[in-house]
């Protein structure tokens, strides 16, 4: 246990973010309403985004903008250890759209469905559909 | 179902954790993550492309394929709204209220009724949940929403040095409209920006980039290689590649602005376009 | 020119989407002009690629210039051009195919409709031609997303089933990003090349192994692996028809595509197949699909989902087919991806062209349709005998490949199911053969009748079906060459 | 031996496949007849046009494609092929001569189909006549039986369904289940297909191996009717009785024993068998069909289905001959193919005529009938006769090699299986000759007036059973081919 701490302690932003990706996931799952559902898809993306943007972060590091005389210069001065890893930040700008158009495709169809059947609780939906196909 | 669910997700989470042990810590500067590619670009990151903000410089030149991609969803967001949601409504399938502004009186037309055109100064048409008097939220929007647009346009320009670029100014520029349309109404907003307006310059938005990308293709070079435009505006290739980034960040924040907004019109009003937030 | 092919395999489809729905707003007869033209260029130019890398072997090509690791690149090798070309004739066959009908139901949102069209199809070729992992996940996303949208406009249950594979399909998007986010912790790139280079010294990594397996999870939920299958029935079979066949052909055999390029390229064959355990579980998971689809397939009483059920059960094949990790079924997994495309693109046109005669595909309301209909059900009986595995068709041939290997590997299990799955094929097909031939004579024709009158569909949808239809015996004939010329090649040395 | 690359077999193969469209577009019944005619006859032509060089012990081959790398689609001619191609060619213009007759004195409908799918079925036959490979082999087999399953179930009614159902259930499911995955394991241990002398097995299976696969093939080609998947035949006499005729009598059957023949001394070589003592269980399995198939023939009413009981076991005689694995054995099988076909195929024309004419279907209304359609039973006396195996009819040539077959093989038993089911042959064959001729008047349910069947069908029907009668004087070429076919087998050394 004493030895177990210090290791979660070292590594806490892959448990921050495991945690919350398994909360989005079981909504996902097992949510009734599907906003809900769509809300929890946000969190579980909003996770992974998070895990990347953690794989970035180095101690003592700052955002990679290079404070040089701004006209290319300052070659050599610059440290890689001085700045943080700016690859999965652009790649997350990726993924944060991918997600925005997402979500915007996913409220497009929940409005469809609401508009079809006067309700968004997806059992409700089904008994509807059953109702439908017993006539 | 829940019970089922709570397994399947402890399960997931469990392996996912059980796994941590040997990932680098949080932080380690020298997990291979930051080690191998990551230098690369922070060295040259400003030498290749004139751009001190690095994230800008890999987001729309080193990758900016991707980036080409990420305008593209967007787009194809706006045009799944429209498909999914967008209904044209013809006049008279629902009793509308209108206001006639000298006397103040409300009149509700039923539906098959004669409506008063669109434009007319003496009717003012309200939405159903109406509210009298908005003339501050109306003002103090009138006030803020051009300081937005000129925040905005700031971003997009000063994406090379300062956190922001085309997503960031795109999404602001929208915010500004659809701020119009909630302080004012929906139809008014469309009415300055309409569908159609934001459909065409959605596409145009993410044509200008992809456009800029094959223009530097029929000049010989790599798809998307801005070098090849350097003669073309008279500087070397490293300030071309400068100048292509700025090209490509205002492509993409009308592409975003035109479909944000362009997506909003459809979601708030749930396709009909007549009356919304 | 030439050598910038494979960028304009991308920014053709892509400039086009543009002017299409562009051209929505400002003339509408100019869409459906330009899509196919559009289609029609990239898929030349998929051809002369195919030529190019069975002349000169693989093609590299450097987006914005920027060499491997640093930049992004387009990879053409013997694996994926054929797949390209297969991608793209399908998705022509199909828009040429579906015209009637498209401009029928979406007269004024035909810019959109297309533009989608065409946006989806250049997300498929770009997963299939495109050398960055990350990359991957982008274009997934389009023609994920593009797909929800093509998909949600369909019949009655259709938006619920689209929204329902829209969480499917994000869960397994994401969690294919998450293994990306693992390699890329371990290895410190996203270039597929890159990585396979650094795989040697991490064999034993913990880490890489986790990834594989979130990778291949993802994976397995988009291409609607057994137990990950619900999605798949409703959103086909409500999807409207000229989607379904667009989205029933390509999806699941491109996202196979993408498990065998995740498997062989960027987890070199030596790690991916290096634990026993994970291959023999994806096998009888495979096998479960195949047996589950089948039996499923049977209780069906609405053509186009039993069909789907059938596409459930052929993912099995491919995934069992590849996992068992010897140079025979991987072979066969992979030709499998082209026939199977072909022989869906055949069976989701015929359906197509059925149910815009009758207006319905139940079973009942199938009676007397090789009269009516004789070229249409030509082509579906031959696809039909394709699925079954009847000789000459091109079915046979991949299915050849899969039992050999399943017999190399010892995995009779898989064996058996593949068998057992023709036999319950030859049943759902020929049920239907019974039905559409005899029925008729059953309406008080007595023993003198000559059936109904015929009355075919268009040229227009009867043509491209013909076409696909023979291309099975085609592709069943060149069996040979595609394995020997390019397959083969495209296979790493590492395996067995 | 020398070997010619030609183009024959496949346009033997190819002229009754284009000829479908043409019957298909043609709107007159007349040229549509007129059309498969030229078929027949064209096929026919060039099957004799290769007889010459392959008496004079040649075979031709020719390559259509290579489907899978090493594995093409081939076609190869040897004496055997020859045989059997010469068979069902020449009989099919005798059918098609019938089938007009027939289908237009019973009005059927449908007629385009019918013969649309009877020139595919010739196709099929010829390929898998002609096959060079497994491969080519199983793929025309499979062709044949979806040829052959509109023309089963040709009357559209609930029980012609129902047959043709249980008709692909038994084809397609046995081969599918039992022959494919054997010709799998096979080729995934020897990576060959091509047909050898004396197989290609050189010892890649133990002998259990072997045991099983054999017995694969044997159940597995299950248009050989061998017990227990035999019920399919019966059931299959819903069809019109040309297409019994030919493709029960004749084609399909044949095509099934065709290839367990093949399957024996082609692919697992007659010497590595006889070493490994397999024959003697495919005799076995035989002899119980035979013997079985023949009593259930004594108490079927119904004409038509008494001859498919009596198919089954005449089958049975066919792979009985060739599981021998004695020179004599073999040939006799071999030619029992001819004989058995002209044979039975009269006897089918018989039965077809005389529900033509008179619209019965049971022996037990024939008595008398003889009186009546004089030609038509004499006819069916030569057929049954031959069938029954005596002399001077061609039947009794290929039983008497069978008999020699099962001395020279100094397996008794067999001989006792073959000597019984002649009797039993004549048991349940002779007393409908009885009951037509020799019945006394009182009992006669016909007066003593001839109305024969038309001539269409009376003259195919003389033919074939003055046939079986010439074989018996001059067995030409058949017994030729047959001990040509023999010779390189026995000659041939174990690889």
């Amino acid at each position: 246990m004493t030895d177990l701490l210090p290791l979660i302690a070292a590594k806490y932003n892959y448990w921050i973010y495991t945690i919350l990706m398994m909360i989005g996931l079981y909504a996902m799952i097992a949510k009734n309403n599907l906003v809900k559902k769509i809300i929890g898809m946000n969190i579980f993306q909003t996770a992974i985004i998070l895990f990347y943007v953690s794989i970035a972060y180095k101690k003592g590091a700052t955002l990679p903008i290079i404070m040089g005389d701004g006209h290319g210069g300052g070659h050599g001065a610059i440290q890689a250890a001085d700045y943080i890893n700016p690859l999965p930040h652009c790649l997350m700008l990726t993924a944060i759209v991918v997600s925005v158009a997402t979500l915007g495709v996913a409220l497009a169809l929940a409005i469809k469905i609401y508009r079809q059947y006067g309700t968004l609780e997806e059992d409700d939906i089904n008994h509807q559909i059953r109702m439908q196909a017993g006539q | 179902m829940r019970l089922l669910a709570l397994i399947a997700v402890v399960l997931t989470g469990g392996l996912i954790i059980f796994h941590t042990g040997d990932l680098p810590d949080f932080g380690d500067p020298n997990s291979p993550a930051s080690t191998h590619l990551s230098p690369y670009y922070l060295e040259h990151g400003e030498g290749d492309t004139h751009a001190p903000n690095i994230v800008s410089a890999v987001l729309a030149d080193y990758r900016g394929f991707d980036t080409m991609f990420e305008t593209t969803v967007v787009f194809a967001a706006g045009l799944a709204c429209f498909f999914l949601l967008r209904r044209k409504t013809e006049p008279g399938d629902k009793p509308r209220m209108y206001r006639h502004l000298p006397t103040g009186v409300t009149l509700r037309i039923k539906s098959g009724g004669t409506f008063p055109e669109e434009d007319s100064t003496e009717f003012r048409r309200m939405d159903s949940h109406f509210v009298p008097h908005q003339i501050i939220i109306k003002n103090t929007c009138r006030l803020v929403i051009p300081f937005i647009q000129v925040f905005a346009l700031y971003v997009v320009a000063h994406g090379h040095y300062s956190p922001g670029g085309g997503f960031q100014g795109g999404v602001l520029l929208a915010a500004a409209i659809i701020l119009y349309a909630i302080s004012h109404d929906l139809r008014r907003s469309i009415h300055r920006f309409s569908e159609k307006v934001a459909a065409l310059s959605g596409s145009l938005g993410v044509f200008i980039y992809a456009g800029a990308g094959a223009l530097c293709l029929l000049l010989g070079a790599n798809f998307l290689n801005y070098e090849a435009l350097g003669p073309l505006l008279g500087v070397d290739a490293v300030m071309a590649r400068s100048h292509g980034i700025l090209i490509i960040e205002i492509g993409v924040a009308l592409a975003v602005m035109a479909v944000i907004v362009w997506i909003y019109y459809n979601l708030s009003s749930a396709g009909k376009h007549d009356e919304g937030l | 020119m030439t050598q910038h092919f494979p960028a304009l395999l991308i920014i053709v489809p892509l400039l086009s989407a543009l002017a299409v729905s562009a051209m929505g707003w400002i003339d509408r007869r100019w869409c459906f002009p330009l899509a196919v033209a559009s289609l029609g260029g990239a898929l030349a130019v998929s051809v002369s690629l195919l030529v190019q890398v069975m002349a000169a072997g693989p093609i590299v090509y450097q987006m914005a210039g920027w060499s491997p690791p640093i930049g992004i690149t387009y990879v053409i090798d013997y694996l994926n051009a054929p797949v390209l070309v297969v991608v793209l004739a399908a998705a022509f066959l199909n828009l040429i195919g579906a015209k009637v009908r498209i401009e029928a139901e979406f007269e004024e949102k035909l810019g959109a409709y297309l533009a989608l069209y065409i946006l989806f199809l250049s997300g498929m070729v770009g997963i299939v031609a495109t050398g960055d992992a990350f990359n991957l996940y982008v274009l997934l996303e389009i023609a994920s997303l593009t797909g929800y949208a093509l998909i949600g406009l369909g019949k009655e249950r259709a938006p619920l089933s689209s929204l329902n594979y829209l969480f499917m399909g994000t869960i397994g998007a994401s969690f294919y990003l998450l293994g990306i986010g693992y390699i890329y912790i371990a290895t410190g790139t996203l270039n597929m090349a890159d990585i396979s280079n650094m795989m040697p010294q991490l064999m034993g990594s913990g880490t890489l192994f986790l990834a594989l397996i979130i990778c291949m999870t993802g994976l397995f939920v988009k291409m609607a692996l057994f137990p990950m299958h619900g999605w798949l029935p409703n959103a086909y079979s409500n999807a409207p028809s000229a989607s379904a066949g667009l989205i029933a052909p390509l999806t699941t055999k491109v996202m196979v595509y993408a498990m065998v390029r995740v498997g062989l390229t960027i987890f070199t064959p030596e790690f991916t197949f290096s634990r026993a355990i994970l291959s023999e579980t994806i096998v009888w998971l495979a096998v479960g699909a195949i047996v589950a689809g089948s039996l499923l397939a049977l209780m069906q009483r609405r053509l186009s989902r039993m069909l789907t059920y059938v596409i459930v059960a052929e993912v099995g094949y491919m995934v069992g087919g590849f996992w068992l990790g010897n140079k025979t079924g991987i072979t066969g997994a992979t030709l499998h991806i082209i026939n199977d495309a072909a022989m869906t693109l055949t069976l989701f046109m015929a359906v197509s062209t059925i149910t815009w005669k009758l207006g319905s595909d139940k079973f009942e309301d199938l009676k007397g349709l090789f009269g009516k209909m004789p070229f249409t059900m030509i082509g579906f009986v031959l696809a039909a005998l394709a699925v079954i595995g009847i000789p000459p068709t091109c079915g046979f041939f991949s299915k050849w490949y899969l039992i050999t290997g399943g017999i190399e590997a010892g995995q009779w299990g898989f064996v058996v199911a593949l068998l057992f799955s023709s036999l319950v094929n030859a049943v759902l097909f020929f049920r239907i053969f019974e039905i559409a031939f005899f029925e008729p004579f059953a309406e008080g024709h007595g023993h003198h009748g000559h059936g109904p009158a015929m009355s075919e569909a268009p040229a227009s949808m009867v043509a491209p079906l013909i076409i696909a239809a023979l291309s099975l015996i085609v592709l069943g004939l060149y069996t040979g060459d595609i394995v020997t010329k390019l397959i083969q090649l495209a296979i790493p040395a590492g395996i067995a | 031996m020398e070997l010619l690359y030609s183009a024959k077999p496949l346009a033997a193969i190819l002229v009754s496949f284009f000829v479908v469209p043409i019957i298909f577009s043609a709107r007159s019944e007349n040229v549509r007849e007129a059309w498969t005619f030229v078929a027949a006859l064209l096929k026919f032509a060039i099957v004799a046009s290769m007889l010459p060089f392959i008496l004079k012990g040649g075979q031709i081959a020719y390559t259509v494609a290579e489907v899978l790398p090493g594995l093409a689609i081939s076609f190869k001619v040897d004496a055997f092929g020859m045989l059997f191609a010469l068979v069902s060619s020449s009989l099919w213009i005798v059918t098609s001569m019938y089938s007009i007759g027939y289908m237009r004195t019973l009005k059927e409908h449908g007629q385009t189909r019918y013969y649309a799918c009877f020139a595919l079925s010739l196709s099929a036959t010829l390929g898998v006549a002609f096959a060079g490979n497994l491969l080519t082999l199983y793929l025309f087999y499979e062709m044949l039986s979806f040829a052959t399953y509109p023309l089963v179930s040709h009357h559209q009614d609930r029980e012609a369904r129902s047959s043709g159902r249980k008709y692909l259930t038994y084809i397609l499911g046995a081969s599918i289940a039992l022959v494919l995955p054997a010709m799998l394991i096979i080729y995934s241990q020897t990576g060959t297909f091509e047909f050898a002398p004396q197989g290609f097995m050189n010892g890649a299976f133990s002998q259990s191996t072997m045991t099983v696969l054999l017995l694969m093939f044997v159940f597995g080609f299950a248009k050989a009717g061998v017990m227990p998947f035999h019920s399919w035949l019966p059931a299959a006499m819903v069809a019109p009785t040309p297409v019994s005729a030919l493709l029960h009598a004749v084609a399909v059957v044949k095509v099934g024993v065709f290839c367990v023949a093949r399957v024996i001394t082609g692919v697992f070589g007659t010497k590595m068998l006889a070493s490994m003592g397999l024959g003697t269980i495919v005799c076995y399995i035989a002899s119980f069909t035979i013997i079985v198939s023949s009593i259930i023939a004594l108490s079927q009413d119904g004409l038509k289905r008494r001859l498919a009981f009596s198919t089954i076991g005449q089958l049975s005689y066919i792979i009985l001959g060739i599981a021998l694995l004695s020179p004599s054995g073999m040939t006799g099988g071999m030619l029992h193919i001819a004989m058995h076909a002209f044979g039975k195929i009269t006897l089918f024309f018989c039965a077809g005529a005389i529900y033509a004419a008179s619209g019965i279907k049971n022996i037990s209304q024939m008595v008398g009938i003889g009186r009546r359609m004089p030609f038509t039973m004499t006819a069916f006396l030569l057929g049954s006769l031959s069938v029954i195996g005596l002399p001077p009819l061609g039947g009794f040539i290929s039983k008497w090699n069978l008999v020699i077959g099962t001395l020279e093989s100094g397996q008794i038993f067999f001989l006792f299986v073959l000597l019984a089911s002649s009797l039993l042959n004549a048991a349940y064959f002779l007393p409908i000759c009885y009951k037509a001729f020799f019945c006394t008047d009182e009992e006669a349910m016909f007066e003593r007036k001839v109305n024969e069947v038309p001539t269409w069908c009376l003259v195919p029907l003389c033919i074939t059973a003055t046939c079986s009668v010439i074989f018996f004087f001059y067995p030409q070429p058949f017994l030729q081919l047959a001990k040509m076919t023999v010779a390189t087998i026995i000659g041939a050394p174990m690889p």
